[in-house]
């Protein structure tokens, strides 16, 4: 009799002859050499999508993320992705109007997710820690700021961090918000202990152009209602509206981009209109409990249980439901995020059908 | 060769007793061989069964029934009535009955050797079987062995031993008591 | 490790490349049912889905072994396994029968029947997808009343109940007996972790959604087990020595029963002859009552069923 | 030590299974079968054996659970009878398929209707091409070694093995057997190794789905087992002669060598045949016997060596495959075919459904053989015409 020696392989092996074969008929290989990936005419594909709150959201603040950040065991890491966008959450906390909660998917199954408290609470161990975002790659270029409301305040904190050096020239921060003067300290210390020169006395906005590359102010009347231009090329200006405290924050933020894209010699873009949101009807709600809204969130327990009622709309959270469904075994889950095998995905689509977020999504396959 | 028929009805061990005779014969150094004619006789009916005992192992075995036997045994006296027991036997042959009646009483001819013993009292008395339905086989044995002298008794005891599901001792004492008391027609 | 929906284990022993349908539940059910028993495992399959699914005879798509058998025959090749790896000093091996629901409700009953009666050192794991599909969607007794298969065309839908193989099982008195659905991967693994501690005759009636015989999209299989579930169609039980019973799970709301029907082609012509859904209405509150009182005379409370959304 | 024992042929096969150490049993009574494994489930029950009993619902699934066993890698072992074997034929053939070395004990029973219990080998033979080797047993003591001889070649060959012995002829008649020396048997037949087996750690499918195109070389490897079969039974007998000082063959002659007319047999009939060849010698009468001990696989060469040049040979069948012959008549008239010069071969029925075969019998039908010419299609003995 033939030796049989059980070896179990993933090869394909052609059988040619009888000594091919065990004497008794048993399976000696695994079933990979099928690349049952080829079955597929739809391939399920992990892309972010845009939540309805962070398009309500003037300062377009990834609101999925940090929550998702945070509720994960990393709330700096949570508190860092709200200063990308949000310059001064606890001013936020305690003044923005909050159309994420307006907009948010969970109003319609219970109560919208407290987002701003969670938010502010978030962002609040930026400043206990001293966190900032990175910083954009320097330009080596000067920028000044000249003007003491919220909007000039937002400005010099993007130019900042798009890589200017900035020196804002402000006698009276963030003027007429009623702030108390530890807020104002708080913030402007903020600022300064990031890298932000910050002079306290007003400037005429002309009187800087030759010392700097750029100047951004509040003090003179605007062109481009969308690019922030005036009709010096050199000088950006945005004025609060005060009636949202996060557009006006905005404002700055736009100003400095587009101080931005001039300073490296790019066309000035106005913001393109954000991506489709996911919708309330893309939400799989079997996923989720009924929970009562914490409107106010004190402690970081208070903040996890909110934080877990977010849907988390078009963002991967890690929930596990691809993973767990997949018939084929073909995700596998390496650090903490689903790996599509596409060798062997079938493109069933229950994966998309079940992630209760759309977060992922079914893209044809092209031969 | 001598090949052995026994009459009886079932569950009075008819095959057992067939059996515990080819035993008892291999334990005196025979080959010796026991069958029932059917296999599925029912409690009351009718049950023959055989045993054939011959030298050695060497002498030819034959798996048919036997029809010409040459001694019979009857283990329920009402068969005679109804079965012709005495059909094939050899001349000169044994009838074995078991009955109260002595053996002269029944109607054999004369070519025939005729012994009777009170099997079904002796198998009472030792508490074998009921008092409806005596297990007459082991007593029957010990009269089959004294009359004959086919097997020992000291064979038989052996055999009767090792077979007997249960109350081994009473069934020796019963085929030895048999053994004692069978009656041989003069 | 984050996962924050489930606390699954991650080792596979279900292999990719494996030739099940594209969003065969009844894959993935085997899938959980090792990730829940481990690898020392053997494996009877008899006829049924499976046959084909694992591999032919040169492939193998399981970390465990497996031997094919005949048709009816899955609960007695697993019995005479669990025989043969007992004498052979490898107790603690846990034999599993995986069948389907032809070769449980219908061809297998008998060897079901006596192993169970036996209370045999086995589990025995039917994945029920309502009909024979592996032979081409034909009626079994497992199949649900208003069912179309190729044996009971629409202008003559299936006109019985489903057979109640619970019941039958339990009246067999085996020590464990558990109803599961992929669709609850967590409510699953803990039965059959709980299962594995269990010796004797353990039953696992796994619901199984199969998209092709059901003239369903691929991946609508999860969602139509998940809703089977939340509309009472299959509840989610444990029985515990025939007699202690335990409903899981109560779906907190209302769920209309044509949302279940709606996702499957095999229930299209029902629309048109509204009485007979309510007909499957009246099965499902029957047996729904008759769950609730076994329920309350086991625990003397309905209250420690589970309702939740989200249950897990 | 060996001793002997009277004992019927049914417990004969339950003290072969016990001396073989079979690790699993699985039964279901079915007369006359039902004695052999009320014997060994006693004998497990003692403790004499290390065994799991599994007592089942059927026949069906008595096979189906042996062979689970067998694919574990136990020895496994069942028993049965006419509608029991009938009702096992899908598993025969999963059992000889999966190349699983199982032994069973079939006491030949007629098949019902009408109902019988007694005698015939249509039960057996109608598995004919499942793929089991078949040894049709004379006496109590071949019961015995054929239990032990056959798992001997089983586990080497990898097909399973069924001996066939006669209802009530043989199964309930009892004789002295002698039973062998543990160690002895245990040196003739050592544990069974399993080359492939269902264990945990080995992750093989067994028996799974096989196309086209792998499908016939399964198939030609089996045949290739039963070919090879044929001489591990001579080289595993050879042994056991030696061993136990029992000669056995495929086939078995008696007073052949001068035989003018032979008269072919299987099973217990053998031996009435035998006396009366015996005595038909002390008659003068050139005549011999053939006992047909191994159907499966069949003896080709035996047979021819065994026939050729005969004047006339009568094979005796206990069976009848309707429409065509007796099953042992048609195999050996298929055999001899190529031998020349033609030998003719005359096909008795007798016996079906226990009717008694006596030495009477065995001689008349000689005298009918040596009278007759043409050769009949089909000539019953004790028909009642």
């Amino acid at each position: 009799m033939a030796k049989e020696p059980i070896e179990f392989t993933d090869k394909v092996v052609k059988v040619e002859s009888l000594n091919d074969l065990p004497e008794v008929p048993v399976s000696q290989r695994f079933t990979l050499v099928n690349k049952t990936g080829s079955w597929r005419n739809v391939r399920p594909v992990l892309e972010e999508q845009n939540a309805p709150c962070q398009n309500a959201c003037p300062l377009k603040v990834w609101v999925q993320s940090f929550i998702d950040l945070l509720t994960r065991g990393k709330p700096e890491e949570g508190a860092i992705e709200i200063l990308r966008n949000n310059p001064f959450p606890l001013l936020t906390r305690k003044l923005c109007k909050a159309k994420c909660e307006i907009a948010c998917n969970r109003k319609k199954y219970d109560a919208p997710v407290s987002i701003r408290e969670l938010e502010g609470f978030t962002g609040n161990i930026a400043y206990e820690k001293g966190l900032f975002p990175k910083r954009e790659e320097s330009l080596g270029k000067k920028v000044a700021v000249v003007g003491n409301s919220e909007t000039m305040m937002s400005a010099a904190y993007f130019a900042y961090m798009y890589g200017m050096d900035v020196t804002l020239y402000a006698s009276k921060p963030f003027d007429g918000l009623g702030l108390s003067d530890d807020e104002v300290k708080r913030e402007v210390d903020r600022l300064k202990k990031w890298g932000i020169k910050v002079i306290e006395e007003d400037k005429d906005p002309d009187t800087l152009k030759s010392e700097f590359d750029a100047v951004i102010t509040d003090k003179k009347d605007v062109e481009n209602k969308l690019t922030f231009q005036t009709q010096d090329e050199k000088i950006f200006a945005a004025k609060p509206e005060r009636k949202d405290i996060s557009r006006d924050f905005y404002f700055g933020k736009r100003a400095a981009k587009s101080v931005w894209q001039y300073l490296k010699g790019e066309e000035i873009t106005k913001d393109a209109p954000p991506p489709r949101a996911v919708s309330f009807n893309n939400i799989v709600t079997d996923y989720f409990e009924p929970e009562d809204r914490i409107d106010t969130i004190n402690t970081m327990e208070e903040a996890i249980a909110e934080g877990n009622r977010c849907f988390s709309c078009g963002h991967c959270n890690s929930c596990g439901n691809c993973y767990v469904f997949c018939p084929d075994a073909a995700i596998s889950w390496v650090d903490d995020f689903p790996v599509v095998d596409y060798d062997y995905c079938k493109g069933c689509g229950i994966c998309v059908n079940e992630c209760p977020r759309s977060v992922l999504i079914l893209v044809p396959e092209r031969g | 060769m001598i090949e052995i028929r026994m009459h009886g009805r079932g569950g009075q061990g008819t095959v057992v007793a067939s059996k515990v005779l080819a035993d008892a014969a291999f334990k005196d150094g025979k080959y010796a061989q026991s069958f029932p004619q059917y296999g599925v006789e029912r409690r009351g009916a009718p049950v023959t069964a055989f045993t054939r005992i011959a030298d050695s192992e060497k002498d030819l075995i034959v798996r048919s029934f036997i029809y010409e036997p040459d001694h019979v045994v009857v283990l329920d006296p009402t068969l005679l009535a109804t079965q012709n027991i005495l059909e094939g036997l050899k001349k000169g042959g044994w009838v074995i009955i078991n009955t109260p009646e002595s053996p002269e009483s029944f109607d054999i001819p004369k070519d025939y050797r005729v012994a009777t013993v009170d099997a079904a009292s002796i198998a009472i008395k030792w508490r074998l079987g009921s008092k409806t339905q005596p297990i007459v086989n082991t007593a029957i044995l010990g009269a089959f062995s004294k009359v004959t002298g086919i097997v020992s008794m000291d064979a038989l005891e052996k055999a009767i031993l090792e077979n007997a599901p249960v109350k081994k001792e009473e069934n020796v004492n019963a085929a030895k008591e048999a053994f004692e008391s069978v009656k041989i027609r003069s | 490790m984050i996962m924050r929906n489930w606390q699954v284990p991650l080792e596979e022993n279900l292999l990719e490349g494996h030739v099940a349908c594209q969003g065969c539940l009844g894959a993935l059910a085997m899938r959980l049912m090792l990730k829940g028993l481990g690898d020392n495992v053997a494996v009877a399959i008899p006829a049924c889905c499976w046959t084909i699914i694992s591999g032919d005879v040169l492939y193998h798509a399981l970390k465990v072994p497996v031997f094919h058998t005949a048709f009816e025959t899955a609960a007695i090749a697993a019995t005479g396994i669990k025989a043969g790896l007992t004498m052979r000093g490898k107790k603690d091996t846990t034999v599993l029968a995986w069948a389907g629901d032809g070769g449980t409700f219908d061809i297998g009953l008998q060897a079901i029947s006596g192993a169970a009666e036996r209370n045999e050192d086995i589990i025995y794991a039917v994945y029920d997808n309502e009909a024979y599909m592996n032979t081409g969607i034909q009626r079994s007794s497992a199949t649900p009343y208003g069912a179309w298969t190729t044996t009971t065309p629409a202008k003559r839908p299936e006109d019985k109940p489903k057979k109640d193989i619970i019941e039958i099982l339990a009246a067999h008195r085996v020590p464990y007996i558990a109803t599961v659905t992929p669709a609850y991967p967590e409510d699953f693994l803990r039965k059959v972790k709980k299962a594995k501690e269990i010796k004797g005759f353990r039953f696992f009636h796994i619901f199984s959604p199969c998209p092709p015989g059901w003239k369903m999209p691929s991946d609508y299989s999860v969602q139509a087990a998940r809703l089977a579930v939340q509309t009472k169609v299959f509840p989610l039980l444990e029985i515990e020595n025939g007699e202690k019973y335990t409903i899981n799970y109560e779906y907190p709301k209302e769920v209309p029963l044509e949302d279940y029907l709606k996702l499957q082609g095999r229930f299209k012509h029902l629309f048109k002859t509204p009485e007979k859904i309510e007909v499957i209405k009246e099965q499902i509150k029957k047996r729904w009552e008759y769950l609730v009182m076994r329920h309350k005379l086991t625990h003397g409370t309905t209250d420690n069923i589970v309702r939740k959304v989200f249950y897990k | 030590m060996s001793f002997k024992k009277v004992l019927t042929g049914n417990h004969a096969v339950s003290y072969g299974a016990t001396s073989a150490r079979v690790q699993v049993i699985s039964a279901y009574p079915i007369t006359p079968q039902t004695t052999i494994v009320e014997l060994l489930s006693e004998i497990v029950a003692e403790g004499k054996l290390d065994a799991i009993f599994v007592n089942v619902e059927s026949e069906h699934s008595a096979m189906s659970a042996c062979i689970g066993a067998s694919a574990a890698g136990a020895r496994a072992f069942t028993a049965t009878s006419a509608q029991g074997l009938a009702l096992m034929h899908e598993m025969l053939h999963w059992a000889a398929g999966a190349r699983l070395p199982i032994v069973m004990a079939n006491v030949n029973r007629a098949m019902a209707p009408p109902w019988s219990i007694w005698t015939e080998q249509n039960d057996s033979l109608s598995q004919r091409d499942t793929g089991w080797m078949q040894f049709y047993v004379e006496s109590n003591q071949e019961a015995y070694d054929y239990v032990i001889i056959a798992y001997k070649v089983a586990e080497q060959v990898l097909l399973p093995a069924m001996l066939v012995l006669d209802a009530f002829v043989l199964s309930h008649t009892s004789e002295p057997v002698e039973i062998y020396d543990q160690e002895k048997v245990d040196e003739f037949l050592p544990p069974y190794e399993p080359k492939f087996a269902i264990e945990p750690g080995k992750p093989i499918s067994y028996g799974a789905l096989s196309k086209p195109d792998t499908y016939m070389e399964f198939r030609y490897k089996m045949q290739k087992a039963m070919e090879k079969a044929v001489d591990v039974m001579e080289k595993e007998m050879n042994l056991f002669n030696e061993m136990f000082g029992r000669n056995y063959g495929l086939v078995e002659p008696y007073m052949m060598d001068d035989a003018d007319y032979v008269i072919v047999t299987s099973g217990a009939m053998t031996s009435t045949a035998r006396a009366a060849v015996h005595e038909m010698r002390e008659e003068g009468k050139k005549v011999g016997l053939l006992k047909m001990k191994t159907f499966r696989p069949f003896p080709f060469k035996k047979v021819r060596e065994m026939l050729k040049g005969r004047k006339k040979v009568a094979v005796l069948d206990r069976n009848i495959s309707f429409g065509h012959h007796g099953i042992f008549y048609e195999e050996i008239k298929s055999a001899m075919y190529p031998v020349e010069p033609k030998v003719p071969l005359y096909g008795y029925i007798l016996g079906l459904g226990g009717r008694d075969v006596t030495v009477k019998d065995i001689k008349e039908i000689y005298e009918d053989l040596v009278k007759r010419e043409e050769m009949e299609e089909i000539i019953w003995k004790g028909v009642k015409l």
